[in-house]
């Protein structure tokens, strides 16, 4: 069966063997033990432990550990090089660093394009006030539903940059631990599949934050999501292990700290945080999955549990998060600015460093989401300063960025576009966090379009625009080939027009006291004519983002054949062949300059021996 | 020195650790059932355990100071 | 230097104009309590930050991409500067002082409301607000009263005591600004004093499930005077055996199965029922006393009338109505000869 | 393939320092889990023990014991094997998987059932915090068991050397984690009062 020889394939026939079978299991140790066979909840949920297993054994990602542990010696990084065409690569349990990160892009514009077409479902719904498509419950599903998918596809956005980028960049030949680097990227498919199963399995209605009371009470659908996170953080936890090793461990000769490329400072940041705080919301949710399914009452006032403390426990991990979200981001829009405004990168270290100040003042914030929640003033005041001090870090980029423009040669190219985009996007973002901040202001506006907005501006100015950027900027060195220039331009401004016609209806009728999450609203409100404009906005952005997939189907195959070294940019990366070969580069690169040192003339940043061009 | 009596050195610090280990254990017991409102001693005596376990089991230090032989 | 002058320029006239729409903008929606001002002018003031660092950057940003833009022919790069101490440290220096002179204020602000995390003042007027899927309900304690609408007097801050019967809900009146949640298993209060007489809504903030959005309930702020006489009204009712136990059936929907003229509707009708033996659907018989009408309230499901099918009832009554709504239904049900 | 990589990676990075940097931070991340599970039990039940809770102190004691020895006997595996003794390998780590299978089925088969007995119930009170850190921290024992028994059978076909341990030195390093977890856990689950 040829249909077998493709990893994918046999993982998910595997899957579902695995599934079937962990629920046939299920309910015949339930009818040994005297109790009902089938029961939704416990026989699903083993079934969906057992299928992810199996689904990674089908894909192979256990066989060489498996081989190792029968005590035969394991090859070492087995780096393919096989004739024929490359594509069946992607759909195969391979651990180069290249192919992973192309996986993890396309999966997460798939899963991209999933939870924006539930957006634009109820966003119809919500055009007009009265239900008029769906019913509240509908609404309830498709929103929680999205919050959670936009958030797993943004994680596969942050795996694939930092999976692309950093061997490269730095000028390693790989990651440190290549087979547990495609693990990480094989084990977040299955739970992504169970993200989006919670759909047709009853849905859940507690929105993407899972709160309990509500989350114990939710259909079966919450479990899925519950796990399916759970899955999905363990691919996140893995994979940070192995981008800090790789960044500490692997620089090529002479790239000290405050010489690697600025993505890696951020990428650096964003792992520390994935490494340490994404247990949290694991946790979190395996507490309420558990409650769930055992009655073992952590959130039940009434079994002695505390509703609150799962917030703070959810919240330890989801504040950082959205720094995990952005922080690469903000590392691409540092790395193509300089490339774009031929200068170098204002401000470098301090660049670099506020990355890091971002990372650490992450960890003292999360409580600013539970204002509400009755903490107490001391609390209150210290989330409230704590928080504000985030504007510091964010400032210096700004800033920096901006005296980085100053006295350039600015030219437009989509990726810039991009980057100049998601410049305007955070600034607004930014600029409307304080207002979450303060307590006073945060319990009017809190849970109130005014903070959907912020949050949406934050998400597309911090990772979705930069995202896109990236996707053009590297498209070449990925595929060999160009993307079509004059579509990439349509999709950016049907993008920023789209997004913010979005968002300044969601700010103002936000500070006028709609709420968040909900089917429908107060006709007397008045708020109607801003929901239509809102939807309008979306539908923009949905066009944008559909004329961006037809660019990149049609120009990864038929597009031109890209120059070398399209940008003219000095990173190690465009040093190499498109795309480049196993193992990156025939010997180390020497590092023998800054990283962005456009303008002076006869300044370079590495030294890379002549690539074969062959290439692969 | 030749190997196997290095072992026996090596063989003869774990003896030592664990005797601390198991002494702490049982102040900790005994803490546990003479003291009211133990929760700072005990503190106290778990992390002093869990020194002696990183330093001497784990060989944390292997960490920030060396390049990685066996 | 000289290609400072046109965006400093710029920044300054633009910041002046995005601060006096600031001022004049309705920002919030109108508001009807005294916590409003305080929350209303400290949102203002971030605003007035915020548009002059909004116009600043983006002025120089607009500024440099036209300024700096690559003209026709050329093909160098650009000035090659990598970094200024001086600078660097004043933009985050400047930051940190208005970060922690905001801090201070913001902190002053919500103290100063006395509105979160405060003991009761004695003057207050306590009302118990306790919200469940889907609706709320409100107690006034000191008076003995307990109504699905909240009425409020004008002028008098108001002591609220947040609480949850199922999951979490957010009370929230828009026009009173300050919102809080309601959580099971822990109290919340918030302090609120309605100045503005007239008709609003308490909407529930939190995501709480299929019938979220419709979670609200009307508000009345009366004058004193009318809020008074109201009360009054209430505290008769609540005191006449014949008008509460109505009121309360009405309000927890009992009527809308129960007849109260001998009609069989879902569940057994109340005509006639109190002191006369019941037979059940086991086969058993009971007499309708106080405890069995008692236990029939709190729980539905322990005795099944004959011909009348089980879950039916709502089991949740014993945490949603108080001692004093059911004796008032068994007061009711016993006046129904 | 492997030649193609080799020539030039194999001489730049020292593997090993890379696994031991991975593992750690690894182990890092996992003491999150056990501080999420002591920062619930302390929140719920504050520094103390609740009211009508009597866990079996003998047991809990006997069983640390336990633990802590066989995290002797594993130390002295992987000394041994650095030393070239695979004899007191061999045996040392024979005597670290007893113990520890000794230790899970103490807890699962034999502590668990008694459990209640003792005011400890799944679904309500301090038998929440109990059986979800117990259970979590006898996954990680059972994990860190079936590792022992690979290395322990991959030993005896002379998979290591003093040159080269990896595997040995990993999973006893595993091991060490699973016991200074419960360094914390047996006093927060049966001596604080």
């Amino acid at each position: 069966m040829r249909l077998f020889s493709y990893g994918l394939v046999r993982a998910l026939v595997y899957g579902v063997i695995g599934l079937v079978a962990g629920m046939a299991v299920t309910m015949a140790v339930r009818a040994a033990l005297g109790l009902a066979a089938w029961a939704a909840a416990p026989v699903s949920a083993t079934g969906s432990i057992v299928g992810t297993l199996t689904f990674l054994w089908g894909v192979g990602a256990f066989t060489d550990w498996w081989s190792w542990a029968r005590g035969a010696h394991a090859a070492e990084p087995p780096h393919h090089h096989r004739d024929g065409p490359e594509w069946p690569r992607y759909l195969n349990f391979d651990p180069n660093h290249r192919i992973i990160g192309v996986q993890y892009t396309v999966t997460s514009v798939i899963v991209m394009l999933t939870g924006g077409l539930l957006a634009l479902t109820f966003r119809l719904e919500l055009a007009q006030p009265g239900m008029q498509i769906m019913t509240t419950d509908t609404y309830n599903y498709l929103m929680s539903a999205h919050g959670i998918i936009m958030i797993a596809a943004i994680l596969m956005g942050v795996g694939g940059m930092a999976n692309f980028l950093i061997p490269m960049m730095i000028g390693a030949p790989d990651m440190a631990f290549p087979r547990v680097n495609a693990l990480s990227y094989w084990i977040a498919v299955p739970g992504l599949i169970m993200v989006v199963s919670s759909l047709f399995t009853g849905g859940f209605d507690t929105g993407w934050t899972g709160y309990p009371p509500l989350g114990v009470k939710a259909p079966l659908g919450a479990q899925f999501f519950y796990l399916g996170v759970f899955v999905v953080g363990l691919s996140s936890i893995i994979g940070s292990v192995n981008y800090i090793v790789t960044i500490i461990k692997m620089r090529a000769p002479g790239m000290t700290w405050f010489r690697m490329p600025i993505f890696v400072w951020g990428m650096f940041a964003t792992a520390l945080i994935q490494l340490i705080a994404t247990q949290f919301i694991g946790m979190a949710f395996l507490m309420v999955v558990l409650e769930r399914l055992l009655g073992m009452g952590f959130f039940d006032p009434a079994k002695g549990g505390d509703v609150v403390l799962f917030q703070h426990i959810f919240w330890f991990y989801s504040h950082p998060a959205v720094y995990v979200f952005i922080l690469p981001g903000l590392g691409v829009i540092s790395e193509l600015l300089p490339v774009f405004v031929r200068k170098p990168l204002f401000g470098y270290k301090w660049v670099a460093l506020s990355s890091m100040f971002i990372a650490l003042v992450g960890f003292l914030v999360w409580a600013h989401h539970m204002f509400a929640t009755g903490l107490g003033m001391v609390l209150n005041n210290a989330f409230m300063v704590t928080t504000l001090l985030v504007a510091v870090p964010t400032g210096v980029k700004f800033f920096s960025w901006l005296a980085t423009l100053w006295g350039g040669k600015i030219t437009f190219e989509t990726p810039m576009l991009f980057v100049l985009g998601s410049w305007v996007i955070f600034l607004i973002g930014g600029l409307s966090g304080p207002t979450n901040a303060f307590i006073a202001t945060d319990l009017y506006v809190h849970d109130t379009y005014f903070v959907v907005a912020h949050f949406h501006h934050t998400m597309f100015g911090g990772f979705v625009f930069p995202f896109f950027a990236a996707i053009y900027y590297w498209f070449p060195k990925a595929t060999g080939r160009m993307y079509s220039e004059r579509l990439g331009k349509i999709h950016f401004w049907l993008m920023l027009v789209g997004f913010h016609l979005m968002t300044i209806a969601m700010f103002w009728i936000g500070l006028h006291g709609m709420r968040r999450r909900i089917a429908d609203y107060d006709p007397t409100q008045g708020f109607g004519p801003w929901q239509t404009v809102t939807t309008t906005g979306a539908y923009l952005v949905g066009i944008g983002v559909t004329i961006f997939v037809i660019n990149m189907i049609r120009s990864a195959r038929r597009g031109e054949v890209a120059v070398p070294n399209p940008w003219r940019s000095m990173s190690p990366e465009w040093q190499l062949p498109s795309p480049p070969p196993d193992g990156n580069f025939e010997t180390p690169p020497e590092v023998i300059g800054d990283p962005y040192d456009y303008g002076l003339a006869g300044a370079s940043y590495v030294r890379v021996a002549a690539p074969s061009a062959a290439g692969h | 020195m030749d190997l196997q009596s290095k072992l026996a050195g090596k063989f003869r610090l774990g003896w030592i650790v664990a005797g601390g280990l198991t002494l702490l254990t049982l102040v900790e017991y005994w803490v546990a059932t003479a003291v009211t409102g133990n929760l700072p001693y005990i503190l106290v005596i778990a992390i002093l355990k869990a020194w002696l376990i990183l330093k001497y089991f784990m060989h944390i230090s292997q960490v920030w100071d060396e390049e990685g032989e066996h | 230097m000289r290609k400072l002058a046109l965006p400093l320029a710029l920044t300054v006239i633009l910041s002046v104009v995005a601060v006096m729409w600031v001022q004049r903008a309705t920002l919030t929606a109108a508001p009807a309590a005294a916590e409003a001002a305080a929350v209303d002018s400290l949102l203002r003031l971030e605003f007035y930050i915020l548009a002059v660092f909004f116009v600043l950057c983006m002025v120089f940003f607009l500024y440099s991409l036209w300024a700096f833009r690559r003209r026709a022919g050329e093909t160098g790069d650009g000035a090659h500067f990598h970094s200024h101490t001086g600078l660097e440290i004043a933009w985050t220096v400047v930051p940190v002082i208005i970060v922690v002179a905001m801090g201070y204020h913001g902190a002053r602000v919500i103290a100063d409301l006395k509105a979160v995390d405060v003991p009761k003042s004695a003057d207050d007027l306590e009302v118990i607000v306790t919200g469940q899927q889907w609706s709320w309900t409100f107690e006034y304690p000191e008076q003995g009263v307990a109504t699905t609408d909240l009425v409020l007097p004008s002028g008098r801050s108001v002591y609220f005591r947040l609480r949850a019967v199922d999951v979490i809900h957010s009370f929230w009146v828009p026009e009173f600004r300050l919102k809080m949640d309601t959580i099971p298993g822990k109290e919340n209060v918030l302090r609120l004093t309605p100045n503005q007489v007239g008709e609003f809504k308490v909407r529930c903030a939190e995501l709480c499930g299929t019938r979220h959005a419709y979670m609200e309930s009307p508000v009345r702020v009366l004058e004193a005077a009318d809020f008074q006489a109201w009360m009054d009204e209430e505290v008769k009712i609540a005191n006449d055996p014949t008008k509460a136990g109505p009121k309360v059936a009405g309000q927890f929907g009992c009527i809308g199965c129960h007849s109260i003229d001998g009609s069989k509707l879902v569940g057994p009708t109340w005509k006639g029922l109190a002191g006369h033996d019941v037979s059940l659907a086991d086969g058993s018989t009971v007499t309708a006393d106080d405890d069995y009408l008692r236990e029939s309230i709190v729980d539905p499901s322990a005795a099944i009338v004959e011909g009348y099918a089980d879950n039916v009832m709502p089991r949740d009554f014993a945490t949603r109505m108080t001692e004093k709504q059911i004796a008032d239904v068994i007061a009711y049900i016993k006046t129904l000869k | 393939m492997a030649a193609h990589t080799a020539a030039h990676a194999a001489p730049r990075f020292n593997k090993l320092a890379l696994n031991r940097l991975g593992l750690w931070l690894f182990m890092l991340s996992e003491t999150m889990i056990f501080i999420i599970l002591l920062v619930t039990r302390f929140v719920l039940f504050g520094t103390g023990m609740p009211e009508g809770i009597e866990v079996d102190q003998l047991l809990g004691l006997v069983i640390t014991i336990l633990l802590l020895a066989s995290s002797i006997s594993a130390y002295r595996a992987e000394t041994a094997m650095a030393h070239g003794n695979r004899d007191a390998f061999q045996r040392n780590m024979l005597l670290t998987i007893i113990m520890g299978t000794v230790f899970l089925l103490a807890v699962v088969a034999w502590e668990w059932p008694l459990a209640p007995h003792h005011g400890l119930h799944l679904q309500e009170g301090f038998g929440i915090v109990f059986f979800a850190m117990t259970g979590m921290h006898a996954f990680h024992v059972l994990t860190g068991v079936l590792m022992l028994i690979i290395v322990y059978l991959n030993g005896r076909n002379g998979a290591y050397s003093p040159e080269s341990y990896w595997g040995v030195e990993a999973t006893v390093k595993y091991w060490h984690f699973v016991d200074l977890v419960w360094v914390f856990f047996y006093p927060a689950l049966y001596l604080l009062n």
